[in-house]
């Protein structure tokens, strides 16, 4: 882009016989823009997946360790893992997760945001600390919630009393307890996105608000929830999507146990890439969830698109 | 002009006081398990399991994990790690802020054909499980020389914080009142002056919320780190799980330290950033 | 300094048109101003012009220059938005130097940008908030910066976008009166939207009524006003709107009201016998306190009952019941009388508008050629 | 981007890779030709099968351990005492052979997925690696290990000292194996040489037994009954710790020596076919004992246990015993390393009925990497790593339990012993018989984990009989796929 003076700006302005055309951006040019902007990010991203590629073409073959000269065997591997009761049932723990966890986490985070964005004392030291738990690694989190979930020594029956014969990862128990920590190392993730997104509001609506003497919750339900809806469901998408892929710290928690109380997708196609050594299995496993999660990505998306829409209507 | 923005104004009544303590709830929920991770750094191995509250604290744990140099426990110098996983979060939100604000900038702008597509095409990178790429992505950063770098950590890390990035700044740009950028156009400024000088400092919270996010998920990343890198290029979160050691003992008092000391320059940048988070930058006014 | 020219300009949302087909053509330092409701264009028609919107088919042309395809920064036009859009981290000196800075409207050294701030500044009597941020501005004052970042520069055009419209009554007409003051305003050729129809009338050398992306009407603020072409720019310019009063042609007359009214047409109107007709009355054209009694030639009388009299300050409006019709008229409090009353009305001829009959809500043309007026027939 | 010169080779042919094989890998990856050859090499490393000849043969001249001078190995690991005795004596290895060893950790919890991937991806990033013996079995076939016979019956590139045969029989055999189905170990390859071991026997609190008088169980039911009155689940107290995770290792050791002393056994031979036998009468009576021992005096949350929590609990006083390697239990007695360290002691464990102190071996072995270009520079390290003098130090000096080698348990081993008591008596019981209880076959890890998650689901209240039938037949038709 040039920076020099287009020439005749000064006043008066000199009368021009002949006016000089300034510099034209031909249409093609303009209606690019977008995309030059775009691409790089798409290109930097799309080079590290090009393996993704090869990942999803193994589940086609019969790609394994003993089996080191794959061959093309169609949709088999599909049709054997769908036809998989441990298939389903690991679709089954790996919803259940995803959509408890991450309703809690935005009810939570949503409920944290709002109390923290009132000028309270409480609210300011607090928020200093809001982010401390997305600072601890899921792997680690795993760990430490792990000996604090030991029946024998942990400090929660300790603290809580419950004796040594409680147990917080039974099979009855175990999904709810990985949900848990889950909620406990993500929460501020949505926290934080809704309070940065809160702060970003328009004053006017909600003096104007206080003014007619609305009630909090009525301003909430009409003019803060639709206003930050946006951030929020960026919020759900990027969780649910995190939940549908889980691995870090239910593997360290429990390995997807007790039986397959805990089996969620990705600890499925773990053991069978990782454990098993096949990777056609373990790539149609991954693929699969691939699907689940792009299926509800898309969904997500759009719901996020109307909503920002609507938003864009409620802000003016 | 109030300074807050939701319910009521700083007053003693029933309703703040039951928010202070959902608020003081929250945190002890969210707090305790950090302080019991600490009460663990301050342990010896004989007492790591057996005492709750009452034990007698020693600092020798953060000793033994920063001078944890290439010796029995770790085989990296757990300092070492930590410069690197600086170098390459820091290097990756970089590059993700470089490449992704003008991507988030362009959805959040223009409605251009494909937008849609672009933007779910950066989201959809985030969806392929971790597993499923890394063992092609494993020989694929070996055959060009990436496998143990810290560009090649810098580049699969892409895979975390650009599509956070962008998905969060989206929603900022679209907020933004498109009147501002337009006058600057029209008081002379290039469209790239216009970006860097008037819409760019006005999603300053967007970018530091969105940054601090992408460097916290990039810190925590695990896979990626573990498979990718070797001795030269270990992150530090890699670096924390090998204390759990192996063989009959496991040191969880030094995975504590460690993970004390790790996450100290992510909260130190949440610190320094949390500014910008917390006070909007009067954001509010910008909208008419 | 420069002339403007629109040409079929064009520009559509999805599957909503925002302008139809739009011909502008300014002189060089007229003032120029684009009237409508909202929704119907204007801000899309100044940013097409400006720049900084892609049209979909058009043509449009700056001092005798094609801007196809030209940057927004190098059209040399300076605008004022309706939002003010103040850059919000900038103080008001920032705000209004901006485009001193940018070298697209001229280099000035800092001695030079300061004493047109100061001008400008002085004119608008904000001298005293240099250093202040617009958010500690009232909007009386936000929206004289956002002028004065016009003012500030030269430009060939100066677009100004509802520049008042969120001022209130008050202080509304007092910028009004100040604008049209302005000797920069003067100078450059200017194009300002409103749908203030007083803005409009007081400010426009000339006036584009603009109606669902199409222009309905160009002409003086007295053509307009006068001769409106069809129903929608009658009702668009006065408050209270014209009353319109279906009618219809009965023996070289026009009779409304149940018959109880009627005009005479001239032949040149031609209009035909049992043609469907409306007539318009505008309130403050309205007189009342006419004697009761013969029709003087040039008048048109009614009588009727007030239902309604409301007081607007020295002025009050009243709705008369016509034979069951309802005519709104607009009196000095003197001429006012108490709801109940019967009352005669009175309104010269001239002053009477026929329109094509139509559909309620239908909007339908002025009959009759321009130049045409009743009275001057009769 | 560059192409860094690195250690890395390709495996076929050893030929460097090219900026123009770059090329056409990436470049042209949008079409399934492209994909295709791009699998070769991004998917199986492969390389030295026997028919190609050994690089051990290329090794001529006298022994001599400065023969690979100058070079530099990387070997994979994971945090283990093993790895920790031998840590400060690599020195003493490069003083001997000028070849320079840099050792990278992995944590036991994710030391297979990184030596899975790196194995699958065919890179000779590391040259020896810490196998288990029934990784043999799976890394084997695809031909990722090399074979070490050719380097041990080279005396160029072996030293007259080394003394194989002094490792234990049993050790030997258990990592040698040819592949096929049904066949038993010691047959085949030598695919990776034995470095330290672990017979899985009984830990317990001797103090507390002490206390109250009384001594560890000599069958199985007195087991079952002596670990339900030791429990206290109000003092947080409970009888026997032993694994009970979600992973083929809960299988291993303390339930598979239990379930051989019983006379189970994990698969039938039927020609070159494997019948599973986990349903068996006695497989099944044995499997509801076992977990009923878990649920009545095991751990609260037994599924979640590996051998670290359940050594952990017997350190901290929380478990009364361990049933789990004699090894990992060995350094919770040593001073300051837990709570307990100094009242634990050792004992074989119960007897099966006849008699039997059959007992499952694990032993940590070290592997070449079959696409190492530094094979020489490794056999030199594995040769050294295993041999007598190395291993002696790394006993004297710190935690090496146990040793692979009779001259070295005999030795040095055993005048550490002093503060283990019932230590060295128990490895004398159960040494001889003393190995690999399984069948060897490809599928060990899937049909092995799915043995862990039927013992999960029957301490879940699955009944057993129905649960180990499912698992049976599953298990059959895996490995006979």
């Amino acid at each position: 882009m040039s920076t020099t003076v287009t020439g005749r700006t000064h006043e008066p302005a000199p009368v021009q016989e002949e006016p000089e055309r300034p510099p034209s951006v031909p249409a093609w040019r303009r209606k690019a823009r977008p995309y030059v902007l775009s691409i790089p990010a798409v290109l930097i991203i799309a080079g590290i997946l090009y393996p993704f590629f090869l990942g999803a073409y193994y589940g086609v073959l019969n790609y394994s360790a003993i089996n080191p000269e794959p061959i093309f065997v169609g949709l088999e591997n599909f049709a054997r893992v769908l036809t998989d009761s441990q298939f389903w049932g690991s679709v089954r723990v790996t919803l259940v997760f995803a959509v408890v966890a991450t309703g809690a986490e935005m009810v939570l985070g949503v409920g944290v945001a709002l109390l923290l964005n009132r000028a309270s004392r409480v609210g300011r030291i607090f928020e200093r600390v809001l982010i401390l738990p997305l600072m601890v690694a899921p792997v680690i989190a795993g760990v430490i919630w792990g000996l604090m979930y030991n029946p024998q020594f942990g400090v929660l029956n300790y603290v809580f009393g419950l004796g040594s014969t409680f147990n917080w990862l039974s099979t009855d128990l175990a999904l709810w307890s990985v949900i848990l920590v889950d909620i406990w190392i993500f929460t501020p993730f949505v926290a934080i996105l809704v309070l940065a997104g809160i702060r970003s509001l328009p004053r006017d609506p909600f003096e104007a608000s206080e003014v007619d003497g609305a009630s909090w919750f009525y301003t909430f339900r009409r003019l803060t929830l639709p206003m930050i809806w946006p951030y929020i469901l960026v919020a759900v998408i990027f969780r649910f999507m995190d939940c549908l892929k889980i691995f870090d710290h239910i593997y360290v928690l429990t390995a997807g146990g007790p039986g397959a109380a805990t089996r969620t997708l990705q600890i499925g196609a773990y053991e069978d890439s990782i454990i098993n050594l096949n990777y056609s299995l373990g790539s149609t496993y991954m693929f699969l969830l691939w699907i689940l999660v792009f299926i509800t990505a898309r969904y997500l998306v759009s719901v996020l698109g109307k909503a920002q829409r609507r938003a864009a209507g409620a802000e003016g | 002009m109030s300074t807050e923005l939701l319910p009521g104004r700083r007053r003693f009544t029933l309703t703040s006081v039951l928010a202070d303590l959902a608020l003081l709830a929250w945190f002890t929920f969210a707090l305790f398990p950090i302080l019991w991770m600490v009460l663990l750094a301050l342990k010896t191995s004989a007492e790591q399991t057996s005492t709750y509250f009452a034990f007698s604290p020693t600092l020798e744990n953060f000793g033994t994990v920063l001078s944890a140099r290439g010796t029995e426990l770790t085989s990296v110098d757990f300092t070492s790690t930590l410069i690197t996983s600086v170098v390459s979060c820091v290097g990756a939100v970089l590059v993700s802020l470089i490449i992704g604000v003008p991507a988030a900038y362009a959805a959040g702008r223009w409605k251009y054909r494909g937008s849609n597509d672009v933007m779910f095409t950066i989201l959809s990178f985030r969806f392929a499980p971790e597993l499923m790429v890394v063992v092609p992505l494993f020989v694929i950063y070996h055959q060009i020389g990436l496998f143990d770098t810290r560009v090649g950590l810098i580049w699969v890390l892409q895979l975390v914080t650009m599509p956070l990035v962008v998905w969060i700044l989206r929603s900022y740009f679209q907020d933004l009142p498109e009147d501002l950028e337009q006058a600057a156009l029209l008081d002379g400024y290039t469209r790239r002056r216009t970006f860097l000088t008037v819409a760019l400092p006005l999603v300053r919270p967007g970018i530091a919320a969105a940054a601090l996010l992408a460097f916290i998920f990039a810190w925590n990343n695990y896979v990626f780190a573990l498979i990718l890198t070797g001795n030269e290029a270990n992150t530090v979160t890699v670096a924390i799980t090998k204390f759990l050691g192996g063989g009959g003992q496991a040191y969880y008092n030094l995975t504590a330290a460690a993970a004390v000391i790790a996450a100290l320059p992510p909260l130190i940048l949440a610190l320094t950033i949390q500014r910008y988070l917390v006070r909007g930058l009067s954001f509010g006014a910008v909208k008419a | 300094m420069g002339t403007l020219k629109v040409q079929g300009l064009r520009k559509k949302y999805g599957k909503t048109t925002a302008v139809d087909g739009v011909d502008l053509a300014v002189e060089n330092g007229e003032f120029f101003v684009v009237l409508g409701p909202s929704g119907a264009g204007k801000t899309t028609t100044l940013k097409c012009i400006a720049g900084l919107l892609e049209f979909d088919d058009g043509w449009i042309e700056i001092a005798g220059r094609n801007m196809s395809g030209v940057e927004p920064y190098h059209r040399n036009v300076a605008m004022a938005f309706e939002s003010y859009a103040l850059y919000p981290q900038k103080t008001v000196f920032e705000n209004l130097a901006s485009p001193l800075r940018s070298g697209r409207t001229g280099r000035y050294g800092a001695e030079e940008r300061r004493r047109r701030i100061q001008t400008v500044t002085d004119t608008l009597g904000i001298s005293h908030l240099w250093e202040r941020f617009p958010r500690e501005l009232s909007n009386g004052q936000r929206q004289r910066v956002a002028l004065g970042r016009v003012l500030v520069r030269p430009a060939d055009v100066y677009l100004l976008d509802e520049p008042l419209s969120h001022l209130d009554a008050k202080l509304r007409a007092a910028m009004r009166a100040e604008l049209k003051q302005l000797g920069e305003l003067a100078d450059i050729t200017t194009l300002y939207v409103t749908h203030d129809y007083q803005e409009a009338l007081a400010l426009g050398d000339r006036v584009a009524v603009l109606r669902d992306g199409r222009i309905v009407q160009v002409d003086t603020p007295e053509q307009v006003w006068h001769q409106p072409v069809d129903t929608f720019v009658a009702r668009a310019l006065g408050q209270p709107e014209m009353n319109l009063l279906d009618g219809r042609v009965d023996g070289g007359r026009i009779r409304v009201a149940g018959g109880t009214v009627s005009i005479p047409v001239p032949p040149a109107l031609g209009v035909q016998q049992r043609q469907a007709v409306r007539v318009g009355l505008r309130p403050r054209d309205i007189s009342t306190g006419a004697d009761p009694g013969a029709e003087p030639p040039g008048r048109l009388r009614m009588r009727g009952t007030v239902r309604l009299a409301e007081r607007l300050g020295r002025s009050v409006e009243m709705s008369v019941d016509v034979a069951g019709t309802p005519v709104i008229v607009v009196v000095s409090s003197d001429n006012a009388r108490p709801e109940g009353d019967e009352v005669d009305l009175d309104i010269a001829l001239e002053h009477v508008h026929v329109f094509a009959g139509g559909e309620p809500d239908v909007d339908t043309p002025r009959l009759g050629a321009a130049g045409i007026e009743l009275g001057k027939q009769a | 981007m560059t192409v860094r010169s690195s250690s890395f080779q390709p495996q076929n042919g050893g030929r460097r890779l090219g900026r123009r094989d770059l090329l056409k890998y990436l470049g042209v990856a949008g079409g399934g030709a492209a994909l295709a050859s791009l699998l070769p090499a991004c998917g199986v490393g492969g390389g030295t099968t026997s028919d190609e000849g050994s690089a051990a043969d290329e090794v001529s001249g006298g022994f001599d351990w400065k023969k690979a001078e100058g070079e530099s190995i990387k070997i994979l690991q994971t945090p283990h005492p093993y790895q920790q005795s031998f840590q400060p004596l690599l020195k003493d290895f490069t003083e001997l052979t000028g070849i320079e060893v840099e050792t990278e950790l992995v944590p036991e919890a994710d030391y297979f997925t990184k030596l899975n991937t790196e194995l699958a991806g065919g890179s000779g990033e590391h040259d020896v690696f810490m196998i288990g013996a029934y990784f043999i079995w799976t890394y084997g076939p695809p031909g990722w290990l090399e074979d070490l016979d050719p380097w041990l019956e080279n005396s160029s590139a072996t030293s007259d000292e080394y003394d194989f045969e002094d490792i234990y029989e049993g050790l030997r055999m258990a990592t040698r194996w040819d592949f096929q189905q049904g066949s038993p170990l010691g047959t085949g390859g030598q695919w990776a040489i034995p470095w330290g071991f672990e017979t899985n026997v009984v830990a317990y609190n001797k103090a507390e037994f002490d206390r109250r008088g009384i001594k560890p169980a000599e069958t199985f039911d007195d087991f079952i009954q002596l670990a339900i009155d030791l429990t206290d689940r109000s003092e947080s107290r409970y009888g026997v710790a032993f694994r009970g995770s979600r992973s083929w290792a809960t299988i291993h050791p303390g339930f598979m020596t239990q379930y051989s002393r019983e006379g189970a056994v994990d698969y039938e031979v039927d020609g070159d076919e494997l019948v599973a036998a986990m349903n068996s009468e006695k497989a099944v009576d044995f499997t509801r004992k076992w977990v009923e021992l878990a649920r009545e005096a095991g751990p609260t949350s037994w599924t979640t246990y590996e051998y670290p929590d359940a050594t952990r609990d017997l350190g901290n006083g929380t478990a009364m015993m361990v049933f789990d390697a004699d090894s990992a239990t060995y350094p919770q007695n040593r001073p300051g390393e837990s709570q307990e360290a100094g009242n634990l002691a050792w004992h074989p464990g119960p007897a099966g009925p006849d008699g039997s102190y059959a007992t499952n071996l694990w032993t940590w072995s070290l592997a070449m990497n079959s696409a190492s270009q530094k094979k020489l520079a490794a056999w030199l390290f594995i040769q050294w790593a295993t041999g007598k003098e190395a291993m002696s130090d790394a006993v004297r000096e710190s935690a090496f339990a146990d040793p692979t080698r009779a001259s070295v348990f005999d030795g040095a081993f055993k005048e550490t012993l002093g503060d283990f008591p019932g230590y060295l008596e128990t490895f004398e019981k159960v040494i001889d018989s003393t190995e690999i209880q399984f069948t060897p076959q490809t599928k060990f890890f899937e049909t092995t984990e799915n043995w862990a998650v039927a013992l999960q689901d029957i301490y879940s209240g699955e009944d057993a009989r129905s649960r180990l039938d499912a698992l049976a037949e599953s298990n059959t038709d895996e490995v006979n796929a």
